[in-house]
């Protein structure tokens, strides 16, 4: 299934489970998205910032020395090179295009770490739109640099104390603010997740990412790969790696959770592996929640993946098995981090990292003719500050040694 | 089992005054104090109680209900104990809950626990009309109505697909945003309640944002039933145990309710 | 003038003044280079591990709202999407792949704030060859987090308590070190600057800068630009994206340097504005020295422009008139930091936004036909925390006030 | 006045030793300290001075040298202040320098001073034999001579015309790398120092490395002088005042001087 059903379904998954404040904002972006998406001239508009300002098409780059001895070949989908350093920015281009276009004055986004709400504010910056960012209150102390970014980007930070006061809080007072300034304002998501037609919309933004490495694939190699491997927090950069291949069953899709401490603890990040189906955030899908239905609080090491929700269409793909699920732990992740750096110079986003850590590990079990192909989602500066905090050091040492 | 609400609205209309109906969270800051509260509340005039289901991302809800949720789930409310709360209440109920906490405890069970125990309805924000037939078939099934919201930038066709689906009452959301005690628009919202009125028999409440006396003598002529939500959570919150919340909320109740009372003729002029 | 003699002359500029030691070493790097330069396998090799690795071309991007009220047009050439964040990476790479032909074991570089340390190491790490870099203690402590970044690629950092313990001694002692070990290590320098053949060696790799901005700049205008904009620390960015217009006469180019707190002030770091002729580092160019002919300390806000020396060729360039020389001040340089992240959402290094500063200056100057390409030589993520520190808010006031 | 120079290497030779040729940094830590060790150095038989300019970026020298340097530095050395060392030192001076001092000075100027101060030669490590020619036209113009320097990795070629060029002795480096106190690898410097002797007939130095007595044992017999730098710079330097300087630096010479004579034949083995 490509499309979702008019009801925003893929499967049972997804839809728009919202009070009825949001029904009308919500029809007005799916209006306004399916005329802009028959528009050539919008798609120009896209296609051309993609180039010219986040430099795309971005590079396949085949990993040599990481994860050996394996027989498989690597290679990374570099979304790291984008301006502002992960694959976000695809998709904030894409909306701001489009509010632009429906003539709003405003973007109001949620952020957890701070990672989509740069990429908002850039690009409302450079199309000279104002944007406002909320953000917890608890991530804005923990990730100030991001708050500061956003500010010089001319945004505004609204810490949202309700809550656990972190990504879940930020999105919910995002959509408390766009339900009562819907006439001006567009509501700018971060990935793959919110009720229809965010899931599609953010997915048809990212799916530039497998679009041009399918192309650069059989460019490279002269075959289409044979697994693909991406983390999965909201799934916005899965989905945009999956997306041109679903219908190449030899292509195998794997989407990397994070386990956290562990899936068997509380301590994880991981809905596809250890939740169950529910409602958050306008759409239906896998969540991690109480037997009372409340939410659960959270656990990466990655601030990108921890969410305790999933995009509506991977919780459709697990179910029909068109893609698998994985989960990689905190340490796993961190310990593919430090093998990336030291053995292709490339220091991953930690959320990246998940990725790379499960490819390491299939790499091994493929033969000669496997050949994977890893979303590096992000650049890892953002996170170095945190790796050497957890003592780097001493886990190169076990990497390397 | 609707009747109740039927002839809550009844009764009111009779006394020439709206409805007056009180939203209090469950479990918030205890069980104990909800029961205080809930009985003082009757006893000080409010018609209907819509009894809020405590959840911790509550979308459709300002920082003071939200708040009052988290209190309440930090101090152990569940599903279980919040029903029990129900068949002391000496006035209709009808109960608030965000979705999730009712399909987690399965939409049957919810709906059978929710009738034995006493309760008239359920509201529950985050369905839109879309989503709505089978969770609706569940609760009806069960002999339990569900209002239904309107918003003011719900479009005609579909608002009359709302209040033709909508029991009980058809519940007019007074503002674009959530629940809270922000500024409501008196014009913008009588015209809201004037359009639904043209669509429907059945009772209008306003609710989100409606929190002092002035509102309701603004708007009482407009609507038959107002729903005071954040401004009653404040009256209890702020105050000191069980007893003082009580009076708390008494005390406003008590404010509101005669503000309900419609002018006699002579001081229409209100009513413009 | 395009090479250098064959003593490694741009007119009176450059040379090989080194302790005999060094002679043979650099002979040894000179033929290894001109072989290299005369196979093309060497070159697909480059250019290979820029596209499939760096990311390259760097994009073009047009500055709609930078510098307004103007005339003319801005574009960026974007090296700041670089991986790593700046045009170092194309150097190191030539250098490193020379090291490999050549059979050396070891790479050494000397860096300032860290930026060519981080490139050595990078591809250090990706082709497998151990890096030590050699870094002034002071530079070592005002930039810790690019030291961890080094050793998280693999490096060793090696802290200079010599001299002021900055850049200027971190490259006398990797020359000093390579002396001792030149038989089996190769040292990686980091801009045009230091003994034949290095300031022809290094230009050669970064006018990739220019040979794809010129293409770009053709495909995308129309016309070549009229005026070329870069900074000048060395001056590796500044070649890079000139030398391919140096026979077109109508193209303008201008090489910007760091005036610091002014260059009529003792904090200044612009050699080619109020420096005099002297040897430096293994070549005769311009500096700034004392009346005894001592090295200057220098300040500029920017790390990578804080040197006392400046590449040969620019000296040369000056004296020729072919390319201007100006200063900007470090007041200019913020402001026009800001000026881009809240105009365009891009956030230069402040060693670009030197040049960004003139550019602002010079489209005010020009007409409608005014076509101003700037080198944006880096991402200014690195520098984020220093400008936070200097209370950057006020300055956002300041510029969009 | 080379003269001065060929006289010390022949008074050595004649004496069956080989010449020491003392390195101090001129102004570390002050201009009188310096000139208390200058007196002390020669007083304990030092043939030759090598009086350095400090430099603050000197490219061919360890880190104890690169100390001192910075230390005259801080304390004010200037060119006009080296150059009266120069008068009262009772041994031939070469002066060491880099090339930038004295391009700004102006090279016929500097040269000029120098000889009017008495110094025999002066030299300039970072001028390689290709930028040489017209430094060294105004040097000798104004009657000083240009020692030059030979790595163990100049090719014979090149090493060749560095001896053809070089005047007063031939500066063999001892070792790849800077001025200091580690390794020197004895036999390779022997080797190196065979491989000039076959090229010249000027004396031939060693530099670089050479720190101790058993060191010069080793190599005395293959060269005809020995530079020693680091090591006196820190034996003054760890003293306090210009007496305490001179004694520490008289000691060392004193000691390396004894190592420079030549045994007698029959214990020659030290030879091999
Ligand atoms: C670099 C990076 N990768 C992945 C993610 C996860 O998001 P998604 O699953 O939507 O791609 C984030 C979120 O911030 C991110 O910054
Ligand atoms: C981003 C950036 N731009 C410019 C420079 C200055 O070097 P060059 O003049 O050699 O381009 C540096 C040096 O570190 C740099 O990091």
């Amino acid at each position: 299934m490509h499309k979702p059903d008019e009801r925003g379904y893929f499967g049972d998954f997804g839809g728009r489970w919202v009070p009825e404040v949001l029904v009308a904002p919500l029809a007005e972006v799916e209006k306004a998205m399916n005329e802009a998406f028959g528009d050539p001239t919008y798609w120009e508009e896209f296609h051309a910032l993609l180039s010219e300002y986040v430099g795309r098409p971005s590079a396949l780059t085949v990993a040599h020395r990481f994860g050996q001895p394996r027989n498989a070949t690597i290679a990374f989908k570099r979304e790291d090179l984008n301006h502002t350093g992960a694959h976000k920015i695809n998709n904030t281009i894409g909306q701001a295009l489009l509010a632009k276009r429906m003539g709003k004055q405003r973007l109001i986004a949620e952020t957890g770490a701070g990672q989509h709400g740069v990429a908002v504010a850039t690009i409302g910056a450079k199309l000279g739109i104002p944007v406002d960012v909320y953000m917890g209150a608890v991530d804005v102390e923990r990730q100030a640099l991001n708050v500061y970014l956003m500010r010089l980007l001319g945004a505004t930070v609204h810490p949202v104390t309700g809550g656990t006061q972190t990504l879940k809080d930020a999105t919910n007072e995002a959509f408390r603010v766009w339900a009562a300034q819907c006439e001006d304002t567009f509501y700018v998501i971060g990935s793959v997740v919110g009720a229809h037609p965010y899931p599609f919309m953010v997915r048809e933004f990212q799916r530039i990412v497998c679009d041009d490495g399918r192309i650069q694939s059989q460019g490279r190699f002269g075959r289409l790969p044979t697994d693909i491997v991406a983390c999965v927090g909201g799934g916005s950069n899965a989905l945009g790696i999956f997306t041109a291949f679903i219908d190449d069953d030899n292509v195998n899709l794997w989407g990397v959770e994070a386990a956290g401490k562990g899936t068997n603890t509380a301590e994880t990040a991981a809905p596809l592996a250890v939740g169950s189906v529910g409602v958050l955030h306008g759409s239906r899908s896998f969540l991690l929640q109480t037997a009372e239905g409340q939410v659960k609080p959270t656990h990466s090491i990655s601030a990108g993946l921890d969410y305790p929700g999933v995009g509506p269409e991977h919780a459709y793909l697990k179910q029909s098995g068109r893609a698998k699920y994985v989960a990689v732990t905190d340490d796993e992740a961190l310990a593919a981090f430090h093998a990336c750096a030291a053995s292709e110079g490339i220091i991953a986003a930690l959320e990246s990292a998940h990725a790379l850590a499960y490819a390491q590990q299939l790499a091994k079990e493929r033969g000669e003719e496997g050949l994977i192909v890893v979303c590096m989602s992000g650049r890892g500066d953002k996170d170095v500050t945190q790796i050497e905090k957890l003592d780097g050091k001493a886990l190169v040492a076990e990497v390397t040694g | 089992m609707a009747t109740l609400l039927d002839d809550a609205f009844a009764k009111a209309k009779k006394e020439d005054r709206c409805a007056l109906i009180a939203y209090v969270v469950a479990g918030d800051p205890d069980m104990e104090t909800t029961r205080a509260v809930l009985d003082a509340v009757v006893e000080a005039g409010a018609d209907i109680i819509e009894l809020g289901v405590p959840y911790g991302d509550p979308l459709a809800d300002g920082p003071t209900i939200a708040a009052a949720g988290q209190r309440a789930l930090a101090a152990g409310a569940t599903l279980e104990n919040i029903f029990r709360l129900i068949p002391g209440t000496k006035a209709p109920v009808v109960l608030f809950t965000y979705v999730n906490p009712v399909l987690q405890y399965g939409v049957e069970k919810f709906a059978l626990a929710a009738k034995r125990h006493g309760a008239v309805g359920v509201i529950v924000p985050d369905v839109s009309l879309e989503e709505l037939e089978p969770i609706r078939e569940a609760i009806r099934k069960n002999g339990l109505i569900m209002p239904l919201l309107i918003s003011p930038t719900t479009p005609d066709e579909r608002a009359k697909k709302i209040t033709q689906t909508s029991e009980g009452f058809n519940y007019i959301v007074s503002r674009l945003g959530v629940t809270g005690k922000d500024a409501v628009d008196v014009e913008g919202l009588k015209d809201h309640a004037a359009r639904v009125r043209r669509m429907t028999g059945f009772p209008i409440a306003a609710g989100f944002g409606i929190s002092k006396a002035p509102q309701i003598v603004a708007i009482r002529d407009s609507v038959d039933g107002v729903i005071v939500g954040s401004a009653l959570v404040e009256a209890y919150a702020s105050q000191k145990g069980a007893a003082a919340a009580a009076a708390g909320a008494s005390r406003l109740v008590r404010l509101l309710r005669l503000a309900c009372k419609r002018a006699a003729p002579a001081a229409a002029g209100a009513k413009g």
